[in-house]
């Protein structure tokens, strides 16, 4: 939809959605060139929350540097736990109990329904609707409520541990969690597909909206509901299984229309997956230790090692250089959005301000992963 | 009408009390109602259950330090909230309360309240033009264009009622409609119009929505695009001024809808007409603007516009012939 | 026939001499199997060469170590078979004085492969000539990569800072850097 | 400013010369009872201060829900998160633009003294909020639960007026 742009240089002037403004939902600037309403250049702007994450990884021992991943991506934070986990256990060799690998997987799935919510929250809030927050939240504190229990933090969760996690979960945590699902359950159809989804407003709003085609997700580096909404059937869960995710059968919500219709419908149709997967793992949980034996001081031997997680976001990366001392030697994080965000300046051009914000929304960002 | 002045001052002070109880009390109906539909409780801290609210807010908003930034048009920055403020209070002359409450029976109140409307308008273009800063440039240029698109489908539906009843005067139009409801502009059984009448009911609510600058037609002070809209460089008592005027425009655009479809004081039953059948049908009306702000989300500008230019005006016309034609048949 | 086996023979041009070795240590120093080399405080350019990897304990798996100016080429190859890039890391050997910079390609859907390419610059000027035509993607990987170690990467549209305020004059990340 | 020259929390607020006993009363009520805060999430705090607007802990009781987007019409500003240098500008300037009664709070580690980010390779994180302009509360946590967050508001508006709403729990 990139409508003829005639640059006449007394038309032409630079808004800045600056580091503070509702739709950015974090600090998050872009530099926008524009003609009347229409967008001649967008430019993000990074940096305004950049808190050294790879700096302390290098300063500090292995296991210090857990809780700085939940501060990264704060919405699906034990993603972010299990890469880390997942690295440091292939570079020193660790073992996981099977127990501990089906807690993962359930709290991880939590998570992610969690960062949906949260996601639809503020993209309704982005378009103008105000309500559906509202009840976005109702059913996410019930999952805050959950972790919390198993956890004890509400948001940032440090639950994982090399070799395991950190404490059991108990009866209360599986039926509270069957009864969250049940309720979530009957809750979708009515308060977000007839509220939400099948509104003529919002349909109007987000068809045809921000188009991203598969060649340019490949070339971007776009991975998750991003590439997914683009017709790319690919997700790390499937394509580079890891933990006990084989265990369980789920499919993947592709869509190939590549607008953000799409990608709304494909986050919609995770949380269903991901309440399958939940479902299962409850079913099929083992007894057994939580905690397998993982040195106290560990030392891995020198390599590089590289850990593929899917977060609610994409594919997070996590590149380690070891050379056999007790801290990393370097950490890279190849973090979902940083990539997704890349693809703004080229799909945003020619497009009006309204539709932007819709299709900056439905990119899903978390600014502090980006600028880590 | 005998215009002593004891009367003038009487519906002076009588207009301005409920206006400003109006405005303030209109905000906190509205922070009640989304609560409610928010499935929250809305302020019931201060006072019994939050009813102290609005009085807090305005102690607060008077008190505040009224910013006046640089590089602003000085005479204008001021000029725009007491614009917006001073139509919607005046309109209210013309509005009937009731058989004998009424301010002053002005000849053409119809063409009166729609002047005064576009002077509204003309509020929000200063207030965004004159505060310089460039939300508020994009913001009151979208006002205007929104308010300028529904404004036609609006007068051409006012048209259609005009013509039925044959007069300007807001009290003609409502004393012909007395006598229970299928005496009603909006189902007017007898003589066959009753068809056409409440199309222009609907398209005549959904201009006074999106007139009003109401979601799911808030354009103009969109807050999740245009930070704060035209009031963004507005802060104590201008960004209030500006939030009383929208919520009398809302008033007035009730009370209007009420008069010329819905038979002003009327009761639906004919027996006992009176001045509270007409507030109850305005805060009726009132609820259903806020009952739409809380659960639609925000249409896309050039939609929005395209709705009226190629949607709601040929609709109005397309009425006002058939009403004419029916008229003149039966 | 697999991706890796396709790869290798559309690498084959670049490295002719291939290897199939389970463990590329890297103790202190690339040690490419088919030829020891001894400690030399000079950066000397390793010869390059294509490893396989186990992917299940290392993740990746091939790992190529080639030159500066072979980084486009490969790139260039690496678009043509429809792998993405997935991450640009810098990385400071302050013992041999020299930077590295990593690549890592991997492949969108249908069967997994991931790839590791390696190159070692200079650590007083390193330089390296962008593939930001080849892959977008590369362009804020670059710059955030010039932002943390000061790789010039030639021919970049805007080699600007990313996530630094613009005049910052110090590079973070530098094994020898302290606030 | 280092942390002596903080006047104490419970100190009422200079006020003007001509002292109106009375009216500085009702207008300390008003303000405190209306206290618009200004939507500046910046990391994970901010998603607790969305969850304090959330129906479950409702910051709307207190009148405080109207998150205004922009400064002039805000009365308090949260700072929820990280004050990095590439943000400091952009801060100082938010807070100038704020009308006269203004009032900070410090919500969340990072904005009372940088927190997990206070390391000793520490290049681009500013510690702590009140290195910037007067900080009025500061409610510690990473990232503090809602009901702190309430705890914050009351105890600001203890500030402001001098009594406190609901009786202080005493901390067992």
């Amino acid at each position: 939809m990139s409508v003829p742009l005639h640059l006449r240089s007394d038309e032409v002037f630079v808004l800045n959605l600056g580091p503070q403004h509702p739709a950015t939902h974090g600090v998050l600037r872009v530099k926008l060139t524009m003609d009347g309403e229409y967008i001649v250049k967008a430019e993000p702007v990074l940096g305004y929350i950049h808190r050294m994450h790879e700096k302390m990884a290098e300063d500090g021992i292995f296991a210090q540097f857990m809780p700085n991943t939940a501060r990264m991506d704060y919405l699906h934070a034990l993603a972010f736990n299990h890469g880390w986990a997942l690295v440091v256990e292939k570079a020193a060799g660790i073992e996981v109990p099977e127990r501990a690998e089906y807690i993962r997987v359930i709290t991880v799935e939590l998570n992610r329904i969690a960062s949906h919510l949260l996601w639809w929250a503020a993209f309704l809030l982005d378009l103008g609707g105000f309500t559906p927050l509202l009840y976005a939240f109702d059913d996410r504190e019930k999952i805050i409520d959950l972790l919390e229990r198993v956890t004890g933090s509400r948001l940032t969760y440090c639950y994982m541990r090399f070799g395991g996690v950190l404490n059991d979960i108990d009866d209360e945590f599986i039926t509270g969690t069957r009864d969250f699902i049940k309720r979530l359950r009957s809750r979708l159809p009515r308060q977000y597909h007839d509220l939400v989804t099948h509104n003529i407003i919002l349909i109007k709003r987000i068809k045809d909206i921000g188009f991203v085609s598969a060649e340019q997700c490949r070339r971007y580096g776009a991975t998750g509901p991003v590439a997914r909404g683009s017709g790319i059937n690919y997700d790390v869960r499937k394509n580079e299984p890891y933990s006990v995710y084989p265990e369980f059968d789920f499919d993947i919500p592709v869509f190939p229309e590549g607008d953000s219709m799409a990608r709304y419908m494909v986050r919609m149709h995770e949380i269903e997956q991901s309440m399958r997967i939940i479902e299962q793992a409850l079913d099929k949980l083992p007894a057994g230790p939580v905690m397998g034996k993982a040195p106290r001081q560990l030392k891995p031997d020198a390599g590089y090692y590289y850990s593929a997680v899917e977060t609610a976001r994409g594919l997070l990366g996590h590149r380690l250089v070891c050379d056999g001392d007790k801290n990393p030697y370097k950490l890279k994080l190849r973090s979902p959005t940083f990539s997704n965000l890349s693809l703004f300046g080229e799909v945003a051009e020619g497009m009006l301000l309204a539709d932007a914000l819709a299709f900056m929304g439905s990119l899903d960002l978390v600014i502090p992963e980006i600028d880590r | 009408m005998e215009t002593s002045v004891w009367r003038a001052l009487l519906y002076l002070v009588g207009i301005m009390v409920f206006a400003g109880l109006n405005a303030a009390y209109l905000g906190w109906c509205e922070r009640k109602g989304a609560g409610r539909i928010q499935r929250r409780i809305g302020p019931c801290e201060v006072g019994y259950a939050g009813l102290l609210q609005p009085i807090a807010d305005g102690v607060k908003l008077l008190s505040k330090q009224l910013l006046v930034p640089r590089g602003v048009d000085h005479i204008l920055f001021r000029t725009a909230p007491v614009l917006a403020m001073i139509p919607a209070m005046t309109s209210m002359v013309a509005i009937p309360f009731s058989a004998n409450i009424q301010a002053r029976a002005i000849e053409l109140s119809v063409l009166l309240l729609f002047a005064l409307a576009s002077i509204g308008m003309m509020a929000v273009l200063l207030g965004g033009w004159a505060s310089g800063n460039k939300y508020a440039i994009i913001s009151s240029a979208r006002a205007v264009s929104q308010n300028l698109a529904y404004e036609i489908p609006m007068l051409v539906t006012v048209i259609t009622v005009v013509l039925l009843t044959g007069s300007l005067e807001l009290r003609e139009i409502a004393l012909k409609q007395q006598g229970g409801f299928w005496h009603w502009n909006v189902f007017r059984l007898e003589n066959g119009h009753f068809l056409t009448m409440w199309i222009s009911f609907i398209i005549f609510f959904i201009c006074s929505v999106a007139e009003t600058n109401r979601a799911p037609f808030d354009m103009a002070e969109a807050e999740s695009e245009l930070v704060a809209g035209y009031m963004t460089e507005y802060s104590s008592m201008g960004f209030g001024l500006f939030m009383m005027g929208e919520y009398l425009n809302i008033v007035v655009g009730a009370c209007l809808t009420t008069t010329l479809f819905l038979g002003g004081w009327d009761c639906p039953l004919g027996l006992t007409p009176g001045v509270w059948w007409f507030l109850i049908k305005i805060y009726i009306l009132i609820f259903t603007f806020i009952w739409i702000r809380w659960t639609y989300p925000r249409t896309q500008i050039y939609k929005l516009l395209n709705l009226s230019w190629k949607f709601l005006i040929p609709f109005s016309f397309a009425n006002l012939l058939i009403t004419a034609a029916l008229i003149k048949v039966f | 026939m697999t991706i890796c086996e396709k790869l290798q023979q559309a690498l084959q041009p670049l490295f002719p001499l291939c290897d199939v070795s389970s463990e590329p240590l890297v103790k202190d120093e690339p040690q490419v199997a088919d030829s020891e080399k001894e400690e030399s405080q000079t950066a000397d350019t390793p010869t390059v060469g294509v490893l396989w990897t186990d992917a299940g304990r290392y993740g990746h798996h091939l790992d190529i170590v080639c030159l500066p100016d072979q980084v486009v080429p490969v790139a260039g190859i690496m678009d043509r078979e429809g792998f993405f890039l997935e991450a640009i890391t810098g990385v400071d050997w302050l013992k041999r004085q020299q930077l590295e910079v990593v690549y890592d390609y991997n492949r969108l859907g249908g069967e997994h492969c991931r790839v590791m390419v390696r190159t070692f610059l200079p650590r007083n000027n390193p330089v390296v000539p962008t593939v930001s035509s080849v892959f977008p993607a590369a362009d804020w990987h670059e710059r955030e990569t010039y932002d943390f170690y000061g790789i010039q990467f030639q021919g970049h549209p805007n080699l600007i800072r990313i996530l630094l305020p613009e005049d910052a004059d110090f590079h973070p990340l530098l094994k020898d850097y302290t606030p | 400013m280092g942390e002596e020259s903080v006047p104490s929390s419970i100190e009422s607020v200079p006020s003007s010369i001509v002292q109106f006993a009375q009216l500085d009363k009702l207008l300390n009520l008003g303000r405190a009872n209306s206290l618009w805060p200004m939507t500046f999430g910046l990391a994970c705090c901010a998603i607790e201060m969305m969850c304090t607007g959330g129906s479950r802990y409702d910051i709307s009781r207190f009148g405080a829900e109207v998150f205004r987007p922009s400064p002039r019409q805000s009365d308090v500003m949260i700072v929820a998160g990280t004050i990095n240098k590439k943000l400091e500008l952009a801060v100082k300037t938010l807070y100038d633009q704020m009308p006269e009664p203004k009032w900070v709070i410090a919500m969340g580690n990072c904005a009372i003294s940088g927190g997990p980010f206070k390391v000793k390779n520490n290049y681009n994180v500013i510690e702590g909020a009140d290195k910037l302009f007067p900080v009025d509360v500061y409610i510690p946590g990473c990232p503090p639960r809602p009901e702190a967050l309430l705890e914050g508001i009351m105890t600001l508006e203890e500030k402001i007026t001098g009594k406190r709403r609901w009786p202080r729990v005493e901390s067992c």
